[in-house]
């Protein structure tokens, strides 16, 4: 039962925009099937997303211009199903199948 | 500005008169316009198309401010400037081309950055204000004393190949007032700039000149509805629409692929929250103010500098 | 056009460096602008914005082609002209204003409408077609001739509240084609006119100005991605990536409310069919000709005028 | 069980966009609780919803301007979650639970 549980994903969708898309392969949509839980039994959540994304889909060695001090860094707008993350509980939000998560950079220029 | 104050004249009447058949818009809407003070912050990418449609439209009352001078890389995308008027102010070159377009509203030039010194002074002579800058410092600014003086703000940016658009503080509620409904400001979506290391302009970057013509044309449409149906006012009786999109507002996001035609992710709208609690700026115990700005609190530049790793997107 | 054909001079490297370095573009990109001839249809509501943005970014021959002259009613949305050229033919006020914003283009004006008569002979000279018109029997000519010399079309319309875009025949394929993969035409995408009695011109009905200029500046966009992209241009090779949004194109929608800030229906995007085996232009069967077009046949004007009910919307 | 088929009913979205929400109200977007079969029995298909529409929704007595010799007028397009209808079989589509259907009157102006 236990090895069930350790193999169970969850199919979601990332998205990348604002220019983060450049950090994973120049792809904006990202099919992830994430582990259902953490390597500490936690069900998934943004947190534990997050990691994942930066162990297994990123691309680009500068990890630092996603993260800063294990935490998405500052100038990110995560969305979760189209709403404000703030909307849903930030990093704590409990993944759900299909979930769309997307990133994206806060622009300045005009 | 009270809609009703004048009658238009025969020449109004015609000029606007395709607009003003537009179901919703009327003779109403366009007196509020011709009524209306609207401060384009940034005569560039954004601020030329906003600009040009915001005159053509007939706001009565247009000041633009920006410190630049044209240059010949900027004509791809600042369509309101010319080759002939390179080394001029920005703000010169682009009113020359307003009045040639619509001479009718009056044109108030500032020739000279937006500084926490000047900004509530000219922000306070307007009715609406369209960030049309193009860095993080000027934009945490613009929110601040926009949230002070209580002005709607339309704000928008963007850079190589991605543009954003959002109605911020509109309608305007006072500073630290946490009645349900209250609209967010720009610190309530965008709480912390990004690292400076990961920021560029558009000079560095670059630009397609339709996206952030795109974000500026749009920041326009924002601005008239805002200002012809008054939704910047509180709602007038019960039977308005409660949904207007402004308490809780959507970022609209431009996505433009040079590899594929427009398609379901070219725009993506984003539902943002409500004015936030703890905001520096609009929240229950800011204490922001508009002599704490002049004086050097906060200190823009600095928070926008905050030192991170050295990196480079 | 062959986008390597010569080399970039110093007075184009500055004015376009904010577009060339933006990821995708590149001097390649650049090059093939300057190599490619660009025709607009229309230089009303959306051709001047469309034209701003293809002049500034490059295109190197821009045709320019209306009958109408500029009045006063225009200038709240056809911010390519202006007050003091009120009376001249559209085509000469507006290139008037492209040769200031960037003289480098070859500016090709035709001060008269599209006919069946005159329609190949013109967009024979081209690589691409903007249709920035408004009406429907010129919109089908426009499409016919485009699937018989097989040019790609960039379409766009607005009229009140309302926008919307779609990219045709790109790449285009031959007449009665029907290998797996093409994309469709006008014809495919809006098989019959609306009766007449249902359509109103901008001037009957009206348009905000920055709902048609949205329009304009995403045709250009569309235009500037095709042409750059050589998105035209068969796939070179297996690598080439196998969705661009052509083959089953993208009508975008826009919507603007004078009651409410943009929200996530202001921008809609539907998924259209691909070639329609039994299409009149472009179909397994058709028998429609360049010589039929230019001798009446079709007959444009009774096909988009077939009696209806008499209806008024 | 035969009375409880006739009133059995599947809800949907109708959107009106590019002109023809005037008809309906001025209302962009309706729900809808479409009966789940037409008069004769058939399962609900788009033809009949669209009678359904001119006979229980319009508001504006200018039916021909939605439809003309009982089909949907010339120069109007009807979307099936967002794709031409032409991709899902026209008027002969079964409408299905929390379906959105789309009637897009195609512009010309300029
Ligand atoms: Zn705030
Ligand atoms: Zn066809």
């Amino acid at each position: 039962m236990s090895d069930t549980i350790e193999v169970a994903t969850i199919p979601i969708t990332v998205d990348f925009s604002g220019g983060l898309e450049m950090l994973f392969d120049n792809q904006r949509r990202h099919s992830v099937s994430l582990p259902a839980v953490d390597s500490g039994g936690k069900p998934a959540d943004i947190a534990f997303l997050i990691s994942h994304l930066c162990e297994k889909l990123m691309k680009d060695p500068r990890a630092e211009l996603f993260v800063l001090d294990s935490h998405i860094r500052p100038g990110i707008l995560v969305l979760i199903n189209d709403a404000d993350w703030e909307l849903e509980g930030e990093e704590d939000y409990k993944i759900q199948p299909r979930d769309n998560i997307l990133f994206v950079s806060t622009l300045h220029g005009g | 500005a009270n809609g009703c104050s004048r009658r238009l004249d025969d020449d109004e009447f015609e000029r606007y008169s395709r607009q003003m058949i537009v179901p919703g818009m009327g003779k109403e809407g366009q007196l509020r316009l011709i009524n209306s003070r609207v401060l384009i912050i940034g005569a560039g990418g954004l601020g030329c198309p906003a600009s040009m449609y915001i005159a053509g439209a007939g706001v009565g009352t247009i000041g633009i401010i920006d410190g630049d001078v044209v240059e010949i890389s900027n004509l791809h995308r600042q369509i309101g400037h010319a080759t002939f008027r390179i080394g001029l102010k920005k703000v010169d070159s682009l009113i020359q081309h307003l009045m040639g377009l619509n001479h009718l509203p009056k044109y108030i030039p500032y020739p000279f950055h937006l500084t926490p010194q000047n900004a509530a002074d000219i922000i306070s002579q307007y009715d609406l204000v369209m960030d049309c800058t193009d860095n993080p410092a000027t934009r945490y600014l613009i929110s601040d004393i926009c949230v002070l003086l209580r002005k709607p703000l339309v704000s928008a940016a963007s850079i190589q190949k991605s543009g954003q658009l959002i109605v911020l503080n509109c309608p305007p509620a006072p500073q630290g007032s946490l009645t349900p409904g209250c609209a967010p400001c720009y610190r309530c979506c965008f709480k912390k700039p990004p690292p400076p290391s990961s920021m560029v302009s558009c000079g560095e970057a670059g630009v397609m000149g339709p996206v952030v013509g795109m974000m500026g044309v749009a920041q326009a449409g924002e601005a008239i509805k805002i200002l012809a149906s008054a939704l910047h006012m509180p709602p007038q009786s019960p039977t308005d629409p409660p949904e207007r999109n402004l308490h809780q507002p959507t970022l609209l996001i431009y996505t433009y692929d040079l590899e594929s035609a427009v398609g379901p992710y070219s725009f993506r709208a984003l539902k943002m929250g409500g004015r936030k609690k703890n905001c520096f700026a609009c929240g229950e115990n800011s204490t922001l103010t508009l002599e704490g700005i002049k004086t050097g609190n906060p200190d823009y530049v600095q928070f926008c500098s905050a030192p991170t790793s050295n990196v480079n997107l």
